[in-house]
């Protein structure tokens, strides 16, 4: 059960016996069109040429990352693969730091250092932002070490794609964590593709959450296009391994709408394919529909939010490209915390 | 002679080998269906079908390791790395198993493969995805280390590493890929272990491999204008090194500068530049002087990763040190 | 199905079905005594400091050796970690060169490169001898790859130890093998022990043929101190492989008597333990109970014939011992193959 | 001060360290219940408990990274890699996560965390086990490098490893493990980067770390009674290098051979032969000399094992040729 108050004489939607308030409907829903409309912003200053490298947009993923967060405590940590946006902005970091260090500038996230790939808020509880696909798993199931080491009741949300499940530390991972019942959520965003990659095409068991069986590592699968049945599905995990009952994998069923980065066309997948999810199973549309079914907003009111959020966005997006460079002196910061001046290579200096 | 990208001279010498050998198939990450996450394998699914040109899942010590075993039992592996910087991942079958195979084995299984991606920075992809290896691979026996630095190297080199009956880790790079260049048609072998003189000189010797050989290149061209006549040698296979060439350009113009994208401490440069030391001491008018890369994990900023690399400008200016010019 | 000859009016044992003539019998029954007391003699001469380094026995697993290479086509690839020498043996590789191995003579069958764990015999199909743990299974999954792409109906018998198996390139290995349907058994040599850690302080899942679950790799446990039952169910394992049904997992039920390796002493089990498997299911006492209870032996057959054997292995010892050094100049051989006369490192030469 | 081995050093390093601090934990294989493959965390886990004495599966990458995440989180933790050899599994959470977490993140997250075991070759075991890697980390910003060569630098470095706030790589060496040396009792720290002369000499500069720096001060011996004054350096910190106190050594004896157990190829012996060349060119009486493991894998037999190895002899022979006295 999460913290989070509810009160049933308030307006709202209840879904399988779970009453959300519409004060909260309206946050999921925000937060989510949200990263979409953020994501959009940078995938055009993207094609600007203002971000480089690479940029992986979660288009039509935004009801895990909101989901999650929704369910999840502020003190649980979490991390994730280079695909970091949503989960950034979920967990409620500046979105004006964010795209900043999209945008290599000083006032970055992580000082302009990391770019899309590496975004970190250690005041979050947010611990990136990793490139290699795979390695944040046993990091993650490190974080649930010392939770456990230090019995804080704090749990390790790892979040991994449908490719990097396949990366042998995963499993390593499994084992380690149900052998010493490590108080972790691994998360699988299985948007059916790695890359050009799909899924069947690179693992031999395509229903991920049974990925876990070899290791007694139970697991559920969530349609991640359905904001509340992400929070639900999550709570109800992240209950079983706050009370010590070891780790569990949750699937998220969702799909990227956007190529795998800004430089991928994704020819790979069908118009047909991709239409069924984002015209089909769009996660803000549904949850849209639903708060007006239920009388909690209007399609206007809607339109509204959108516009404020759009206007909003363009706001952060200015306001981080105002900033500076990093200065340059800045390449030399936090390469190491305990400097010893006089070895050879020499803090802050070439040769 | 057509002129043709580094990327499509990969391809050219792959697909020549391919046709030569059954024996050969590649193997790696989005190589199939996707062409190539860089293209370097474009239509050689087409042509060579689902046998030979085979996507992976993303398990890098896992299909490296299957391609010492294909080696082993017969076949000639390409191993695709999209970056080399993915490949620490397998760094225990290359160094362990296939470096070490033919020995362990009193000669009886051979490892004829050649492990290639792209190493050294791209652009604006930061710390994880900037790094170059070459001095790891290099410091093992039972390893060749292969750096192409323009498209006829890139297919001659690439042809020759894939006959070569030993495991080659080729090493190209993401920049240079769209660079374009004469590349023989048909048939096309550089030889490894011979360094190549991009530009003859007498007043100082450059040697830089890879990226930095263009950077050298521009170097001796700013050098010129400012009256100091630079030599450029490209190493091309690092590991043998065919120091040979290398001292012999010392041996004329008494002064050296090693050039690498990577770091500095016991790299590439640290050898070059000790081995000239040592071999070449009395010919030498000032010691050899180092450019690197700077000794911090590559930032994302793009003045911070521009200061991060090697510059032409610090070539130069180092050079000139060497020359007692600065 | 193997092709070895079956003959119904032969003497032998008919066991869940299978016919075993007595001469085949006699011959597992032989190689399984001869790997024993050729260990042994390993094990003495280690005392002695005549072999170095790591020395790992299999005294107890013997069955496991024999009955897989029983099952095996000669030309079936096989290859395993450090603890290698029963299983060389069982494939029929020259007891004098692997005694000349381990001695570090100029005949050993790497030439003395190797030693106890690197035994290999590419003649016999017999790839190792790996000293890093797990190593192996990429690499047998290759030749598998191989196998499949010359389509030659060889399978690749490949072996880890039930600490082994917690590696992550077995998972890797296993998906692979499962996507592609390559053909290759997966055997693990349960021996209840990794060095001094038990099997459930190390593995979540202890059921270990299970561990193919996850990635539709089928498995099953097998009694690993009975020959019969190992070579019939690695018979139907193989069968599996070869007849393009994907790879399989064999997970055979063992035990080691000795120690981890020569330095090791095994403080860590009871004495109970091990008098319970040497005591109650050795498998050379099992199979030579068997045989006289079907009137195919005596016991003074069998003391007679372990008189045979220790003579034997004494006399391999000998010849072994009576080999030279390795010349120093073999030093430099095999470490590549297209040497590069001119180039630095120089072959054959320091600096 | 009590006479211990190298091994009781290194314990009573990590006690003392968990003694003070909650945070710091042992992780790695067989470390608790089997009191360590090479018994250095004999007792620890009566003393400490489970809790912070732990036994992992044989999974390298999996619990380096568990470890990163741990110091991450705000632990301390000890990782120990039975021998560094498996760690080449782990190497990308060391180089892709610990060494760069810092400057990735803009400085919110450290590693403070210790990857320990023993590097270089054993006894006779062989190609795979009997590898000295030093050279591949400390070409790696965010990293230190530290290699003992007697009980009390064990002790000392350990617990100053410990007590540093970065990633620090401690190579170990098996064969040191039981040697006997004075170590100061209770806490004992010896500051990193700090390298110490083992021996003052005034002819030749022999610089050595680890089990190399016996070596070298054998070779000290040797060469005395040949009338040659070897000064003998202990680096004791790979990365960052203390060169000052190579370089003065240099100054006062013009000649230098760096000794290494690893193979030559850009490895540790070239760094500092390259450094020496550059900032000492002047002082020198003639180039630097090296003297390394050969470049083939390690071989089993006795004879070629002691063959691939460097000898005292052949480090006595390299400073008579720098001495011109050969
Ligand atoms: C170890 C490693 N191998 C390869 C890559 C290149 N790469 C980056 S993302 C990616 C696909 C990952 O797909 P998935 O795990 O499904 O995550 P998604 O991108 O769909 O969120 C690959 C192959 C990498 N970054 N790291
Ligand atoms: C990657 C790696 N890690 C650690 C070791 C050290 N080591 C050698 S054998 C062994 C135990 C293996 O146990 P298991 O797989 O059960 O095989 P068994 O020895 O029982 O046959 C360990 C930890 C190693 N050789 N390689
Ligand atoms: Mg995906
Ligand atoms: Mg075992």
């Amino acid at each position: 059960m999460t913290t989070k108050k509810q009160d049933d004489n308030q307006a709202g939607i209840t879904q399988e016996g779970r009453f959300y308030s519409a004060e909260r409907l309206h946050a999921m829903h925000d937060m989510m069109l949200y990263i979409r409309r953020f994501e959009e912003k940078a995938g055009q200053m993207y094609g600007l040429k203002k971000i480089g490298g690479f940029c992986h947009l979660c288009n039509g993923q935004e009801a895990v990352c909101v989901g999650m967060e929704e369910a999840a405590e502020p003190t649980d940590y979490m991390m994730t693969s280079y695909r970091d946006h949503g989960h950034i902005l979920a967990r409620g970091s500046d979105p004006t730091a964010i795209m900043a260090e999209l945008l290599g500038r000083a006032g970055g996230i992580v000082g302009g250092k990391g770019g899309s790939m590496h975004m970190f808020d250690k005041e979050k509880n947010f611990a990136g932002g990793n490139g290699i696909v795979g390695e944040q798993v046993p990091i993650g199931t490190g974080f649930a070490f010392a939770s456990k080491y230090n019995d804080d009741k704090r749990v390790s949300i790892t979040i991994m794609g449908d490719g990097g499940v396949n990366q042998g530390a995963v499993y390593e991972s499994f084992n380690m964590a149900a052998l010493w019942k490590l108080p972790v959520v691994f998360v699988i965003e299985n948007n059916q593709y790695a890359m050009g990659t799909s899924l069947s095409r690179a693992s031999a068991e395509t229903h991920l959450y049974k990925r876990g069986i070899s290791f007694k590592v139970p697991g559920i699968q969530v349609d991640g296009m359905d904001v509340l049945e992400v929070e639900r599905k999550m709570t109800e995990a992240l209950e079983h391994a706050r009370s010590g009952q070891g780790p569990i994998i949750v699937e998220m069923m969702t799909y990227r709408y956007r190529g795998h980065s800004m430089s991928d066309p994704a020819t790979y997948r069908t118009r047909d394919e991709v239409d069924e999810w984002r015209s089909g199973r769009d996660p803000i549309v549904r949850l849209q529909k639903q708060m007006i079914e239920a009388g909690l907003a209007t399609e206007a009111d809607f339109k509204q939010k959108d516009k404020d959020i759009k206007k909003e966005v363009v706001a952060v997006a200015k306001a981080a490209e105002a900033q500076p460079e990093p200065d340059l002196s800045v390449l030399w910061d936090d390469v190491i915390n305990d400097e010893i001046p006089n070895a050879y290579p020499y803090p802050r200096q070439v040769g | 002679m057509a002129k043709i990208t580094y990327r499509e001279a990969l391809n050219q010498a792959m697909c020549n080998e391919m046709e030569r050998d059954d024996r050969v198939f590649l193997m790696g990450e989005e190589v199939a269906e996707y062409n190539g996450a860089y293209k370097v394998s474009q239509g050689m699914l087409d042509k060579f079908g689902p046998r030979r040109v085979i996507d992976t899942p993303i398990t890098e010590l896992g299909f490296a390791g299957l391609g010492v075993g294909a080696a082993m039992a017969g076949l000639r592996p390409i191993i695709e790395f999209m970056t080399w910087n993915f490949a620490i991942l397998a760094a225990d079958q290359i160094v362990n198993a296939a470096a070490k195979m033919k020995y362990m084995t009193g000669g009886q299984y051979d490892c004829p493969m050649v492990f290639r991606g792209a190493g050294g920075a791209a652009a604006r992809v930061s710390s994880q995805h900037s790094q170059a290896f070459e001095n790891w691979y290099a410091n093992i026996p039972g390893l060749k280390v292969v750096m192409p630095s323009n498209p006829a190297d890139a297919k001659g080199l690439l042809a020759a590493s894939i006959r070569d009956n030993d495991t080659v880790i080729f090493i190209e790079n993401e920049i240079n890929y769209g660079d374009i260049g004469e590349v023989p048609e048909g048939e096309y072998i550089v030889p490894l272990g011979k360094a190549d003189i991009k530009r003859v000189g007498s007043d100082v010797t450059l040697v830089a491999h890879s990226r930095m050989t263009g950077y050298a290149l521009l170097a001796a061209e700013g050098l010129a204008k400012q009256g100091i006549d630079a030599e450029v040698v490209d190493p091309r296979t690092i590991r043998p090194l065919d120091e040979a060439t290398i001292l012999a350009s010392v041996a004329k113009t008494n002064r050296a500068v090693v050039i690498e994208e990577g770091w500095r401490f016991a790299g590439i440069g640290a050898e070059i530049s000790a081995r000239i030391m040592e071999k070449a001491f009395d010919d030498l008018d000032a010691p050899v002087a180092r450019v690197t890369g700077k000794d911090v994990p590559m930032p994302y900023a793009a003045n911070l990763e521009q200061y991060a690399l090697p510059s032409v400008a610090e070539i130069v200016e180092a050079a000139r040190v060497v020359c007692n010019r600065a």
